[in-house]
């Protein structure tokens, strides 16, 4: 494999890992609060819809993007309704967020467009646009240094950028401040939050609130960056992979972005070759599919690593008997 | 004395819960520009008022059986087994070996080694997550969903690069021999002078759920195991403590799980395609999770709950046919069942149980 | 300085569905005072100081801190209203350094390092001030129980309580670490701090309280001066009638020794050695009493023979080795050979909630062949055999459809021992057999286990109440850190001996206990023991054998 | 009426089905008759989707895509008096069915010339769809026409998947398409359903050209697209509906000659193609009808003389 094809790849990487990284810092927020969250692919899912679909009718990419945090934080408000306020089953929420994106974007879609469930494609003002680093062509002919600041650094959407300095951020809410310090305790033990005189539903709401909003820019990422709108079913799994990716990372931010470049780094390498040529062996395509998958059943499996959740997910927090 | 008569916690409660959906799913037709009482209508009708229609509605209701028993035992035992999609997945990789390289005479032959086919390889798509489980502690949910992928991705490959026959263009196995053909209710009910259509893919399979559901229900409520299975999915220590072993009950409840999901292969890869085709499952390992929280995991729940989406899934194909209503309707309706039933059952739950408890010590 | 009392309740009520758990309660505690609260399990004592502290809101009543009337909505608002609480399970975020946990909530800005440069010093002014001394940056889940109970009352002084509740802080503790903890509630007094201290210890109350409030069912029986007051009084008050304390039972006749331990170690999953090396022997006919603070490896061992944890040593039972860790060391395989247990914790493992009475009337001996019916499970038969028992054991109402979680602790507590004793065992394991159970039950229960010693049988007694292992043993072994510090019969044991080993302490006072063997295990020192350096030594042990993992 | 069965791409998918819907639309508009119509979600609805309207009494039932084959051949006898017509499907023994098929490569072999011609790098690409012979049917004719221009030509060919699921997966084709040119492709020609609208999507956004497939796509990034291959779908849905009851059945296939291929030539891309261009490809056109030039089909021995796959 030669230099260029290589700078592709991780090219391509980064972009595909971005989405993933927004899903997955989000997962993070609220698992790290005690909030489980298998719904992270229908919010993403949702966000996608709606963002592109106000793009297209404002023209404007922001509208858009706001429409669709808008849209994925409604559906993290119904999570916490359910597993909060209503103290149900985390996951059964999960799973039904999910099949409620599925069904009702394809549903508004084809209200709204009549195109099979899918808008329009975007163009202009309605995407967002590659945004070019200072001096990136200036410093293009620097051997190496310079196609990699080209190629690899420069040249992202908005949200790229966004997404990746969002793992500092998280990191830095997480442990450098009150509030990550809050989030943390109530994943871990919700009565002693409770007990020091701090709301355990505030913070729980806060959290899922976050993940909506992460997972809106990850949506809308998708269908306004990624790609020029929105098709049904556009996600495709990448919510499960964020959450494998989140297992992967033991639930910590900078271990979250080394997972998610990995993960969008097999994605990369599974949508440019149908079968990998390893000389005695041969991958198949659906091998670099499923790794991903695998991956984070091995390490689920505590044979490299052991991933301990935080305590007290995925349970309501019911005050002691 | 609980807080709520058994009666509502077992009818009210999630009738309650469906009346909300329904609502809701009115709504979100009337959001389309669509009059709800039309589609109702004509779900019904196309569902419903022929036999063709039902002979529909029983097929897709047979899938939903499987998959719906196979959430509701892992349910006993505490486990959520969001897998039921991949093991049906291998389930139809079992039958479609069974059928395609046995030599069966006739297909009560074939019906009996497929469905031995189904469920082997169903409850192998489950152990591995169960073992996990029992022994490393790895959340089945999670091992559940990852196995779905790497499901997905082993019957591409399979349909693919092995099985597909020479020259063809879908990723599908080469028809199933004669012999193995199953009976539809056409087939079953002309000898007794029924006129069932020819057309539906319903089948002899439905027996075999109906049978399911009587075996279901003699597992948990009458044999040792069942009584082992409802005890640690109570408490698992306690079940330590009686000697009930949770690896082993986590294993063989996932096992019996995982056949149940793959046993729904039956239907659509013998009784209907009558080959393996790339994505024959179609969601309805989700809809067993719908199906098993509705039917409260009470097999004869599990079976009206069946029957339901059954209803719903042809209906809405009738609805996709004849108006602009997409099919995703289903979907929407589905999440907002699960939603209602499963994850917002306490908004239900919690305000009855004040009016009983009102009600009571005003009695009282 | 006001005279207003520090704590007023008039009229405090508060129900969970159908149990009225607080009825009508006031109450009055001065400033500057220690003052106890006592009651039987489920009295209500939890609850009060849970409404006290914001935790729970109260149907009725009214609240008034220092003279002022206080609303109360939420724990935010005890605080700010002076209240701090240590509850009987401790809160405290196990993955986080002390000082995150006692500036968690009580930050003084929107960054962290800040305000635990802030907690840092104040810590260590604490410190010197009542002598709670804790590393600031140890990790919850790396120190003992003595030291988090100390984190929770830095916690509580860090947010300037004036007024400390604390929810049964003994329970947990040893003897020795309980004296460091009145010790510093002495000095917290002595600065003007008001305590509320909930036992049910009636030694505490009589040593440390000024006054003394008695719940029973919900309600406050009695408010009076420690002084002008008795235990006798107070256990009278606390269950409404006078209290036998004895047991009546003849002398035991012993036989031949049904259960031999040998050597029997355990480690769990966490790596910390539980068991080491006890080795015991309960013969036919006689109640061997285990006591010790709980934590000290009596559960694991009553698990062990139960068949619900594997170890390594020797078990033999009628002369027969049993497996400690093989396919036969479950609990179906040690009924087999003729063990029963009651376990220590009735809801969560000696019954299934739901299940009804007739179900759990066979819960663990499900397989035996009486039960079943073809591949079937008999269950007419085994309704009627329930209602037969449930009939014979007075469990009340007797109605085998009834679900378990519809009983009272207490006739919860019959129906797991008439299942277990019905099935006649060579050995009975009993742990904690009237934990929350009311007098007459208790009666009732040790009658049963009497009659079943008198049969010739073997009883293995697990408690952490001393008066019930002196009344109910015939010889007594006193556990402490895994290990047996003593044995020797219950006829001779004094409470201050006994109190000595439980805190693995072999002094004077255990040398006058006759009959006695005592371990060499036991830390022999002349005068007051010195806790802190036991401390150290077991810290070291502990580390030694992590080390070894 | 007719009813006409879309694949699962669904009826947008600004290519093969979009096509059939307009032939469809064309027919309503000028006959002023309606006819019924379905986009298939799954594997399971095609058999039902074909007895619903064959019950219903829809004749003809026309459907798209090679997927219909089995269960065509199961249902189509079942019903002996209602007309089926398939598109794509070539080789079925029912008597009923109409079956219609493309010669695909005479069209892409067009379009392929076009290509080479408008290549500055001497590098051109092919974006596949599901891989299956079909696919490759085009691809091969594609990389003819590229060598006949220029025989040195570079060609870089990618299929999208192996299943369905690869007809409908923009962000794949636009990554293909970033990959394939970063290995020099300046225009790429995408066969892939709705796959084929991230490629163009994205040669658009990174300045090279591309070229459409089935519908004319050439407005969807005017200036942008070179050419389109038409397949006339539309045509023959167009005229199966015409034909109504009375049509006739057997297989069809469409070439050059009967105009069922071709290239896009309109306003949007009327800057790209020069007229030596267009002189070429229309006197290859002709040379084909006259049998001038050989196409060779993939089909003939499952393999290609100018490309790989
Ligand atoms: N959250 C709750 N929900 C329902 N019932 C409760 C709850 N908390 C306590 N109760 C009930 O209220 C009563 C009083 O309980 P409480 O915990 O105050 O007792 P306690 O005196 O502290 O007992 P213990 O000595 O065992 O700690 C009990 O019957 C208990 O079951
Ligand atoms: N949640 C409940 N619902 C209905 N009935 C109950 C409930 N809890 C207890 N009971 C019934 O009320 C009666 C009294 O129960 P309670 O728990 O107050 O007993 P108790 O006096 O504390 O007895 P014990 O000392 O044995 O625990 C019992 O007969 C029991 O069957
Ligand atoms: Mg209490
Ligand atoms: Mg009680």
């Amino acid at each position: 494999m030669d230099f260029a094809t290589a700078l592709q790849i991780l090219d391509s990487t980064v972009r595909l890992s971005t989405p993933l990284l927004l899903a997955c810092l989000a997962g993070l927020f609220s698992e790290r609060a005690g909030i489980f969250d298998i719904g992270l692919e229908g919010k993403m899912l949702m966000a996608a819809f709606f963002s592109a679909a106000v793009a297209f009718v404002t023209g404007s990419v922001w509208l858009g993007m706001l429409a669709g945090i808008a849209s994925s934080m409604a559906l993290s408000a119904l999570h916490g309704l359910a597993s909060i306020t209503f103290r149900g089953n985390q996951l059964i929420s999960g799973v039904a967020i999910n099949f409620l994106a599925a069904g009702l974007t394809v549903l508004i879609a084809q209200d709204w467009f009549s195109q099979g469930g899918r808008t329009p494609s975007l163009i202009g003002q309605a995407r967002f646009e590659p945004l070019t680093l200072p001096l990136a062509d200036t410093l293009q002919t620097v051997p190496i240094l310079g196609p990699l600041y080209h190629e690899l650094i420069s040249g992202h959407t908005l949200p790229v950028y966004f997404a990746f300095l969002c793992v500092p951020a998280t990191w830095w809410i997480l442990y450098r401040t009150r509030f990550g310090l809050r989030l943390r305790a109530v994943g871990e033990n919700p009565a002693a939050v409770d007990t020091a005189g701090i709301s355990v539903i505030g913070l729980r709401y806060a959290a899922v609130a976050i993940c909506g909003l992460l997972c809106g820019i990850a949506g809308a990422y998708l269908a306004t960056a990624l790609q020029a709108g929105f098709i049904k079913d556009m996600t495709a799994g990448r919510g499960y992979i964020a959450l494998a990716a989140l297992i992967f990372a033991k639930w910590r931010p900078w271990y979250a972005l080394m997972s998610c470049l990995l993960f969008g780094f097999l994605q990369a390498v599974a949508l440019r070759y149908q079968n990998i040529d390893l000389g005695p062996v041969t991958l198949p395509v659906q091998f670099m599919d499923a790794l991903p998958y695998i991956l984070t059943v091995v390490i689920l499996a505590g044979f490299v690593g052991r991933a301990i959740p935080p305590r007290a997910g995925g349970e309501p927090y019911v005050k002691e008997r | 004395m609980d807080r709520m008569p058994p009666w509502a916690d077992a009818l009210l409660v999630p009738l309650i819960s469906l009346v909300l959906a329904a609502i809701l799913s009115a709504l979100v037709i009337i959001g389309i520009g669509e009059d709800p009482v039309a589609a109702v209508t004509l779900m019904v009708k196309g569902a419903l008022g022929s036999t063709y229609g039902w002979g529909y509605t029983l097929y897709y209701a047979t899938n939903f059986i499987f998959t719906g028993l196979a959430v509701a035992v892992a349910f006993h035992a505490r486990m959520f087994n969001i897998g039921g999609e991949g093991q049906a997945m291998l389930g139809g990789l079992g039958v479609a070996l069974v059928c395609l390289y046995l030599p069966l005479p006739h297909w009560t032959l074939a019906l009996v080694a497929a469905t031995l086919g189904a469920a082997i390889f169903g409850a192998a798509w489950a152990c591995v997550p169960a073992v996990l489980q029992a022994r490393r502690g790895s959340h089945i949910v999670i091992t559940t969903i990852m196995f779905n992928f790497i499901a997905a991705a082993l019957l591409n490959y399979m349909l693919v690069n092995l099985l597909r026959p020479k020259g063809a263009m879908d990723p599908a196995t080469a028809k199933f021999p004669a012999a193995t053909n199953l009976p539809t209710l056409h087939d079953m009910l002309t000898p007794i002078g029924l006129n069932f259509s020819k057309a539906a893919p319903a089948n002899v399979t439905l027996v075999i759920a109906l049978l399911a559901c009587l075996a279901v229900w003699l597992l948990i409520w009458r044999t040792r195991l069942g009584y082992e299975i409802r005890a640690f999915g109570h408490s698992e220590t306690a079940a330590r403590y009686a000697g009930i072993s949770p690896t082993r009950i986590t294993v063989v409840a996932m096992l019996i799980s995982g056949g149940l999901a793959g046993l729904m292969a039956l239907n659509t890869t013998m009784g209907e395609a009558e080959r393996l085709v790339l994505n024959s499952v179609e969601g309805a390992g989700f809809i067993g999770i719908a199906v098993a929280l509705m039917g409260r995991s009470h097999p004869l729940g599990v079976l009206m709950a069946a029957v339901l989406f059954g209803f719903l899934y042809q209906g809405g194909a009738e609805l996709a046919l004849w108006t602009n209503i997409p099919r995703e309707l289903i979907v929407v309706i589905q999440a907002l069942v699960i939603l209602f039933t499963g994850a917002l059952d306490n908004m239900v739950r919690m305000p009855l149980e004040r009016l009983f408890l009102s009600r009571r010590r005003k009695e009282g | 300085m006001t005279t207003a009392p520090a704590i007023e309740l008039r009229g405090i009520s508060k129900a969970f569905g159908p149990v009225q758990a607080n009825k009508d309660i006031s109450i009055l505690v001065e400033r500057g005072t220690i003052h106890g609260i006592i009651g039987e399990n489920g009295a209500g004592k939890s609850t009060l100081m849970s409404i006290l502290y914001g935790f729970y809101k109260a149907d009725a009543g009214e609240i008034f801190i220092g003279g002022q009337k206080t609303e109360i909505p939420d724990s935010q608002a005890a605080i700010a209203a002076g209240i701090g609480m240590v509850f009987q399970h401790f809160k405290l975020v196990e993955n986080f350094t002390v000082l995150e946990n006692v500036v968690l909530g009580a930050e003084d800005g929107r960054l962290l390092r800040p305000s635990l440069a802030t907690a840092r010093a104040e810590l260590k002014a604490l410190a010197s001030d009542y002598g709670l001394n804790v590393d600031p940056d140890a990790v919850i889940a790396d120190i003992g129980v003595g030291q988090q109970q100390r984190v929770e009352i830095l916690k509580a002084l860090y947010r300037q309580a004036d007024i400390l509740i604390l929810d049964e802080p003994t329970g947990v503790l040893t003897p020795a670490e309980a004296d460091q903890l009145f010790r510093i509630l002495g000095r917290l007094k002595a600065e003007g701090k008001t305590i509320v201290l909930i036992t049910h210890k009636l030694r505490e109350i009589m040593e440390i309280t000024d006054t003394v409030s008695v719940m029973r069912r919900g309600e406050m029986t009695a408010t009076v001066r420690t002084a002008e007051t008795s235990p006798t009084e107070l256990a009278e008050l606390m269950v409404g009638r006078k209290v036998l304390l004895r047991v009546d039972k003849t002398p035991a006749q012993p036989g031949a020794p049904i259960l031999e331990i040998e050597n029997l170690s355990v480690t769990d999953s966490a790596g910390v050695q539980r068991l080491r090396g006890v080795s015991l022997n309960v013969r036919a006919g006689e109640i061997l009493g285990l006591a010790g603070v709980a934590g000290n490896g009596q559960s694991e061992l009553l698990e062990v023979l139960g068949g619900m944890r594997t170890a390594t040593g020797r078990i033999t039972m009628n002369g027969q080795p049993i497996d400690l860790g093989g396919r036969h060391s479950d609990g179906q395989s040690r009924r087999a050979r003729g063990i029963g247990h009651v376990p220590e914790d009735r809801q969560r493992e000696g019954l299934i909630m739901p299940y009804s009475a007739w179900e759990n009337s066979v819960f663990g001996y499900h397989h035996d062949p009486r039960w079943q019916n073809g591949p079937l499970m008999d269950n007419a038969g085994i309704e009627a055999a329930a209602q037969d028992q449930m009939d014979r054991f007075d469990v009340r109402p007797p109605n085998p459809r009834l679900a378990a979680r519809n009983f009272s602790g207490g006739n919860q507590q019959k129906i797991v021992v008439a299942r277990e004793i019905d099935r006649n065992p060579d050995l009975l394991l009993i742990g904690q057999p009237t934990r929350g159970v009311d007098i007459g039950a208790i009666e009732f229960i040790h009658k049963q286990i009497i009659a079943l010693r008198d049969q010739g049988k073997a009883i293995l007694l697990v408690s952490v109440e001393l008066d019930e292992i002196l009344s109910l043993a015939d010889r007594v072994a006193v556990m402490f850190d895994g290990q047996i510090m003593g044995e020797g019969p219950a006829g001779s044991a004094t409470q201050v001996g006994l109190g000595c080993l439980m805190a693995g302490l072999g002094g004077d006072d255990t040398r006058d206990m006759s009959g006695w063997t005592i371990s060499d295990a036991a830390i022999i020192e002349e005068g007051t023991p010195d806790v802190s350096r036991i401390e150290a030594q077991l810290a070291e042990k502990h580390a030694d054998a992590s080390k070894e993992v | 009426d007719p009813a006409l069965i879309f694949d699962l791409g669904g009826k947008f998918d600004k290519s093969f089905n979009e096509a059939a819907f307009n032939g469809a639309q064309r027919w309503a508009e000028e006959t002023g008759g309606s006819f019924n119509e379905i986009e298939l979600q799954s594997e399971a609805q095609r058999e039902q989707a074909l007895r619903r309207f064959a019950e219903a009494g829809f004749n003809p039932v026309i459907t798209m895509g090679f997927a219909m084959a089995d269960p065509l051949s199961t249902v189509a006898p079942d019903y002996p008096d209602t007309k089926f017509a398939v598109v794509d499907v070539t080789w079925l023994d029912v008597p009923n069915v109409r079956q219609i098929g493309f010669a695909e490569h005479e069209g892409s072999y067009l379009v392929g010339m076009l290509a080479a011609m408008a290549s500055e790098t001497g590098t051109v690409g092919f974006v596949g769809g599901m891989d299956v012979p079909l696919i490759r049917h085009f691809g091969c004719g594609y990389a003819q026409g590229a060598k006949a221009v220029n025989p040195d030509i570079n060609i870089v060919a990618n299929m999208t998947g192996t299943t369905p699921a690869a007809w409908n997966d923009p962000v794949k084709g636009s990554e293909l398409t970033k990959a394939q040119i970063s290995q020099g492709a300046d225009v790429v020609y995408a066969a892939a359903g709705g796959t084929g609208v991230g490629v163009l999507q994205t040669a658009a956004d990174e300045g090279i050209l591309s070229i459409g497939v089935d519908s004319n796509q050439n407005h969807l990034h005017p200036g942008k697209v070179l050419t389109s291959m038409l397949k006339r779908v539309d045509v023959a849905v167009y005229e199966a509906m015409k034909a109504g009851e009375d049509l006739e059945t057997g297989v069809f296939t469409l070439g050059l000659a009967e105009n069922g291929v071709g290239y896009a030539l309109d306003e949007n891309n009327a800057s790209l193609i020069t007229d030596e261009m267009k002189a070429a490809v229309d006197d290859a056109r002709q040379k084909i009808i006259d049998g001038e030039i050989n196409v060779v089909s993939y089909y003939e021995n499952d393999s290609c003389p100018a490309l790989t796959f």
